[in-house]
């Protein structure tokens, strides 16, 4: 067989240092085994992504790496995929339909661990809220993780969920007005560190003593928390390893195995200033 | 038949080779067609996959949804007005269509009217404001854009609503014979809405308000009730749009669509019809989607950064609206 | 057969019309006089329904009528040809005349055939020749002018108001127009003419009505009634001769602007003319024949295919208009309200939009005191019509607002004005004003080609004439050559098209 | 003065109270001026904590970066042009600016230059394709906007540029007494771009241009220079809104002002400037950015749910609008 191995991979967004640094690992593993990758980016647009993968399919990939921006909505491609008998597999959220493996986070525990975080280093009581952001399982298995962990302390209250569209310059604002209408906050949680650095450009506009923790574990953040500040935890996540994992599981079907795992989750690791330095994706 | 033509042909012969091709030429869709040829050959260069039948056929069924936007959006633009609501309303029309078949368990027909009602709706809504009211085609739709947004995540809570019977697909994904039932969809469509330009007093009507306003309105036009009927008829083609995004997605997404009035719009202007409105052919909206759409696919089959797929993009939209420029 | 009484009309503060009557019989045509912003325009848009009067009555046959829109006018019997153009630019001919009232199958789709057939018989009992299957924005002012008023008549309109159409018509399209309007008459319908030529009203109408600041000054059987007479009810006092004298022009003038070689499409004819210091040059010719677009190709404003151009002996290329005001030529171009103004601004602003460097204030800035003195006096000098300075334009009735336009121009120092249809829809006494602003001009050493379709006018002003033909000056005749027989020759040898 | 108020005091008394008074209310701005003051009044007294001082610069700190793309958009629509590039261009010169400091290890200096250079580059690219290339700015501005995004994607390789020299802070967190710095840089612009409209030869061209561009062509006005500078203008308040987002995000963010252009077109609508060009007034603008500024934090305050906020606002501004449509 002469034919080289076509790889291609749909991203959600290609405008966060996540999804970014997940292509790269994803290129450098391909190099290694020498297979061609095709990459698209949906811009947060599902309708864009169906497009992108039938695109892809008219290319004859082998396999797909899928990073859907909407779970539900991205079936009708998992679908055709499928029909083309090409290996389907769903990297940091899972997509319905006959996908063949989900490698992800454990993004419950990412919230349930950044929230428990929080409280503690807030002795257990005050005024916190949730920035939230585009509403896709793993964004809404924080939130419930996130509420769950609050929930343990009863002296604190959740005054107010608001979406900062895990972007910046969106969360900057929000949080600002957040501020104004709250003026006893003391912890804000993000359901990502796109929205956490916009968060974190508030809460130091405001001069308030506001602790931010979030999930993702990207360079920026893992900056600010060296630093030390207002920015004290984020729940890390693998991207590389996920894709890496992905890219094997994919190897695997393609292969010929039987008994891949459906499911692969990928543990989450807290980073707070004490092991900051020395992590990294 | 532009006077040039005439002039060269004084005697009226019949109808010749040459004289038909003279006359393709002189048309106002000439250009815009160019334009496609041109793409097209130069994807079909760069890319093998790119005249293939399937492949074809699969450009088409992705331009579907906004081709059909962009039908509503050329009688809007003809008159000289504007819609930035389409996408919206496409959204809000398939979250709606979806949460009462799945949410409230209703029968799929009656979700799929309640969506075309919408669509209606909303359109009536932009129409009597701008039509009545007098007020700037631009912020009214702009106003109408951001209350579709905000009903379709109310209704929905955010989550997209999957769950659909799963016939529904068949408007998304179906085929008749090897023909794509939205491609199918479209043709109609565009059949229809060239009917009603062309073929009736409305459509006379639609021209006139955008080439004169004034003097329609003294000649005897209704002007409100066209600007309104529009304005509905845009509504009414997000609402079909919706139909075919719904049967794609197989859920309602209050967020699908997000810029979508752009693209109909480019899909409008490169089509060669003036934004100022009264000129323009509702086929050339046709090429200025497949154009888009080629574009895209294009592209993509090329396997182009897609951070450069923009600026590429971006260059020849400028191009094939340079180059049409001059009849405009 | 149709009566106004007392009508009254005001917008805001300001009563436009003051209790006018008007009747007209069948078969008759009727003029309508008066002087700019007299309140003819507005009179006919009361009886069309456009604009509701304050107070007053219309009876037609006798019946009180009371028009709500234009609609219902129109089903009373009423057509207009407006003193704007009202046609849609992109659609053609026989689409415009059947604009909203289509032809159509029984299942409601347009009947093409039937409409085209109906135009060409509408067209041919107006023995007019005009393609049918371009956009009325290619056809000529004239052919325009003649769709307008076959779709009045395409709603076997009983009572026609024509409001000033043969100010852009030429004396060959005019003498058509006028064997229409017998027809017409001898068919019983009613006509209602506006018109500021005066010598029209004695070759074609029955009967007159004059109306001066809005007030009825009188009516009359024309046949009762004489030239000074006449000018007299519309003006309030006599008009002098209204040609000033003609100076003797220097033999050892200046060449101020010599256009050497202009040709304006492929293959047309090349022409070459000079202007020199202190003379009017009258460009002659029917419309269509290229006057305006030899104008604009020398300021850059129409792709011509070549030009040459030498200012002062210096050779010129104009890029632009602002080129051209920059060596000190200015235009003052045909349709005021398309072309020359800015209708968005007052009157103010329109006199001073592009003589800033004359209200420079601190380098960059605008002298807004000087500004306004110094455009009110050009506003007094061509005595415009208007509560002031302020007044938006849009209001101005058709003859202030190409006033406003002049003054824009007087306001300056230029040594060439192009004047396109100095005096189209300008009323008796006005016009002579302006003549003898023009030779005031002239009289500083400055000069002013004149486009116009006017003969008396181009007789009576200019000093050379060039006249056109297809696309070219055919003739150039100067002195006792001017003469009307003389210029129609050069003018019309050869077809006209639009016109049988 | 409008010839009402003259007519109103025919005898020209010395200014009363009541004569200033119906000036203020015979000028346009007055209907824009009673919806911002309707609006606060209702945010004021469904939370307590919308009048205090703080919020009061909050919001108008907030509302610089928007407020300050208005201004070129204010230029850009007086002409009867548009400008769908701001948010993009502003985006890619905030990354360009941090890029070079960041990255490329240049002195600051260095990179704020280049920011504004990129926002006139652009600003110039649409200028000349508008006037000279005579190609509907809607669609030439819509290719921008994706070139703009593309390139600061390729630039920046999808990650955010951060680690900016901290000073660059000053320029959005910055305050000047109690005044924060981008309220002072707005306030300063929209007096220039005042001085521009009304008290320079250009301005008056911006407003000739757009009520009619044919007869300010043929009167000697250089059309298209005016052009270009109203889009070289939008192009360099842009870039300063750039400097301020920089500055509030301590990063350049090629993705920042998706939507901006909407806000943008937003607020000089509803400041009463007509669509279609030729009138409108440069305050009118602030306060249209302002009022949607005050809808978003008042909304925000009241703590109404998100999703309703965006129906809420459709309709606010719509009714704004409503109002105030007729003297446009
Ligand atoms: N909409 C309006 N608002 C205010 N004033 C108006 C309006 N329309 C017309 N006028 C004023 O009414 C007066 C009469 O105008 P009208 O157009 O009837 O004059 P006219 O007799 O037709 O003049 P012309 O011979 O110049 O066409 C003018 O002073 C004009 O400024
Ligand atoms: N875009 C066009 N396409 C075809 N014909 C045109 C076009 N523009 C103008 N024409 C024709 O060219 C001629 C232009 O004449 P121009 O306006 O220069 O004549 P003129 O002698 O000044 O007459 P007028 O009194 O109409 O101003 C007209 O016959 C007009 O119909
Ligand atoms: O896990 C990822 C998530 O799905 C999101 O979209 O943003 C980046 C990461 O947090
Ligand atoms: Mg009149
Ligand atoms: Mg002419």
């Amino acid at each position: 067989q002469d034919k080289k191995l076509k790889i291609g991979m749909t991203f959600q967004e290609l405008n966060n240092p996540y999804f970014v640094s997940m292509q790269e690992a994803l290129n450098e593993a391909a190099k290694a085994i020498g297979a061609e990758v095709i990459v698209t980016d949906a811009g947060h647009d599902v309708a864009k992504q169906i497009s992108d993968v039938e695109d892809m399919l008219q290319q004859g990939i082998d396999i797909l790496l899928l990073n859907p921006t909407d779970s539900a909505g991205i079936e009708s491609a998992v679908t055709m995929a499928k029909e083309k008998n090409v290996i389907v597999v769903a990297v940091d959220a899972n997509a319905s339909g006959p996908v063949d493996t989900f490698v992800g986070s454990k993004n419950r525990d990412a919230g349930y661990q950044s929230c428990k975080y929080m409280a503690e280093k807030l002795g257990g009581k005050g005024e916190v809220a949730i920035l939230d952001g585009i509403p896709v399982v793993p964004i809404l298995e924080r939130v419930e993780g996130c509420k769950a962990a609050l929930g343990e302390n009863p002296d604190i209250k959740l005054v107010t969920t608001q979406n900062g569209r895990q972007d910046r310059s969106v969360a900057l604002g929000v949080v600002e007005n957040m501020i104004q209408s709250y003026p006893n906050l003391a912890g804000i949680f993000s359901v990502n560190d796109g929205g956490a650095m916009g968060a974190l450009a508030a809460i130091e506009g405001s001069g308030k003593d506001i602790k931010l923790t979030s999930v993702d574990g990207a360079p920026e953040a893992v900056e600010a928390i060296t630093k030390g500040g207002a920015f004290i935890e984020t729940t890390a996540q693998f991207p590389r390893d996920q894709v890496r994992v992905g890219l094997a599981l994919a190897l695997a079907h393609k292969w010929g195995a039987r008994v891949v795992p459906a499911a692969v989750p990928i543990d989450v690791r807290v980073v707070d200033s004490a092991n900051a330095k020395d992590f990294s994706w | 038949m532009s006077p040039e033509s005439t002039v060269a042909s004084p005697s009226n012969p019949p109808r010749s080779v040459g004289s038909v091709f003279r006359k393709i030429f002189a048309s106002p869709l000439a250009l815009p067609l160019i334009g496609l040829i041109v793409v097209s050959v130069l994807m079909g260069l760069a890319s093998d996959n790119f005249f293939s039948v399937s492949n074809l056929l699969n450009v088409l069924r992705q331009v579907s949804v906004v081709a059909i936007l962009a039908v509503g959006m050329t009688f809007v633009i003809l008159t000289g007005g504007i819609d930035l609501s389409v996408g919206a309303v496409m959204a809000l029309a398939g979250t709606i269509a979806a949460g009462l078949m799945v949410k409230m368990g209703m029968p799929a027909g009656v979700g799929l009217l309640a969506g075309l009602l919408v669509g209606l709706g909303l359109g009536f809504f932009n129409g009597v404001l701008v039509a009545w009211g007098r007020m700037p085609a631009i912020i009214v739709t702009l106003a109408t854009m951001g209350i579709a947004r905000g009903l379709g995540l109310i209704y929905s809570g955010g989550y997209p609503i999957s769950g659909l019977p799963s016939w529904i697909s068949w408007f998304g994904v179906g085929r008749v014979g090897i023909i794509p039932v939205p491609v199918i969809a479209m043709a109609l469509i565009y059949l229809i809405a060239w009917v009603l330009l062309h073929r009736t007093p409305f459509g006379r009507h639609v021209y006139a308000i955008g080439g004169n306003e004034v003097a329609a309105k003294l000649s005897g036009v209704k002007t409100e009730r066209v600007k309104l009927a529009v304005y509905v008829i845009s509504g009414l083609t997000a609402a079909l749009a919706a139909l075919i995004l719904t049967g794609r997605l197989m859920s309602g997404q209050p967020n699908a669509g997000v810029g979508f009035e752009l693209d109909a719009i480019a899909a409008v202007v490169l089509g060669g019809t003036a934004i100022a409105g009264g000129r323009g052919l509702i086929f050339g909206t046709l090429i200025g989607a497949v154009l888009l759409g080629i574009l895209n696919n294009g592209l993509n089959l090329m396997g182009i950064n897609p951070y450069l797929q923009d600026v590429i993009k971006g260059f020849i939209i400028l191009l094939a609206i340079y180059i049409g420029r001059e009849w405009r | 057969m149709l009566r106004l009484e007392g009508i009254r009309k005001r917008f805001g503060p300001v009563e436009v019309l003051r209790g006018v009557d008007l009747e007209v019989k069948a078969g008759e045509i009727h003029a309508l006089l008066g002087e700019n912003g007299a309140g003819k325009s507005t009179l006919m848009k009361i009886l069309c329904g456009i604009l509701t009067p304050t107070a007053g009555t219309i009876r037609i046959n006798g019946e009180e009528q009371h028009f709500a829109d234009y609609d219902q006018a129109t089903a009373a019997g009423i057509g207009i040809v407006f003193q704007e153009f009202s046609l849609i630019p992109y659609l053609t001919p026989v689409e415009n005349m059947f604009l909203a009232r289509e032809m159509t199958t029984k299942l409601g789709f347009l009947d093409r055939t039937a409409m085209r057939k109906r135009a060409q018989e509408i067209l041919a009992q107006l023995d007019v020749d005009l393609p049918l299957d371009v956009p009325v924005r290619r056809l000529s002012v004239a052919e325009q002018q003649f769709v307008e008023i076959a779709k009045a008549l395409s709603l076997n309109a009983r009572i026609l108001v024509l409001d000033e159409p043969t100010a852009t018509l030429t004396p060959s399209e005019t003498e058509h127009l006028f064997k229409v309007m017998r027809e017409l008459r001898k068919q019983g319908v009613a006509i209602i003419f506006i018109s500021h030529h005066l010598e029209e009203i004695f070759e074609i109408c029955d009967r007159i009505t004059v109306l001066r600041d809005g007030e009825f000054v009188g009516d009359s059987d024309v046949a009762d009634i004489d030239n000074d007479r006449l000018v007299e009810m519309m003006v309030g006092r006599r008009i002098e001769n209204s040609f000033p004298p003609k100076p003797a022009l220097l033999p050892q003038a200046k060449i101020l602007l010599e256009c050497e070689e202009v040709q304006l499409r492929r293959g047309g004819p090349i022409s070459s003319f000079q202007l020199r210091e202190g003379e009017i040059l009258g460009f002659a010719g029917l419309v269509g024949s290229g006057r305006t677009e030899t104008a604009l190709a020398m300021l850059g404003a129409y792709p011509a295919v070549r030009c040459k151009v030498k200012v002062d002996g210096q050779e010129t290329r104009f890029r632009e208009p602002a080129d051209g005001l920059a060596h000190g030529i200015g235009l003052l171009p045909e349709n005021r309200k398309e072309e020359g103004l800015i209708t968005s601004f007052p009157i103010l602003q329109n006199i001073s939009i592009n003589n800033y460097a004359k209200y420079r204030k601190n380098m960059w800035f605008i002298d807004m005191q000087k500004e306004l003195a110094s455009s009110e006096a050009a506003m007094k000098s061509v005595r415009v019509k208007a509560p002031n300075s302020h007044t938006r334009v849009d209001n101005l009735s058709g003859g202030n607002q190409q006033k406003v336009v002049i003054a824009r121009w007087l306001n300056h120092s230029m040594k060439v004005l192009i004047f396109d249809e100095p005096t189209r829809g300008i009323d008796v006494g006005a016009k002579s004003e302006i003549y003898q602003l023009m030779r005031d001009f002239t009289a500083k050493g400055d000069a002013i080609i004149m486009i116009s379709s006017e003969l008396p006018e181009v007789i009576g002003m200019s000093d050379r004439v060039c006249v056109f033909r297809s696309g070219g000056i055919v003739a150039t005749v100067e002195g006792d050559a001017i003469t009307s027989e003389g210029i129609m020759t050069h003018a019309t040898t050869g077809k006209a098209r639009n016109v049988a």
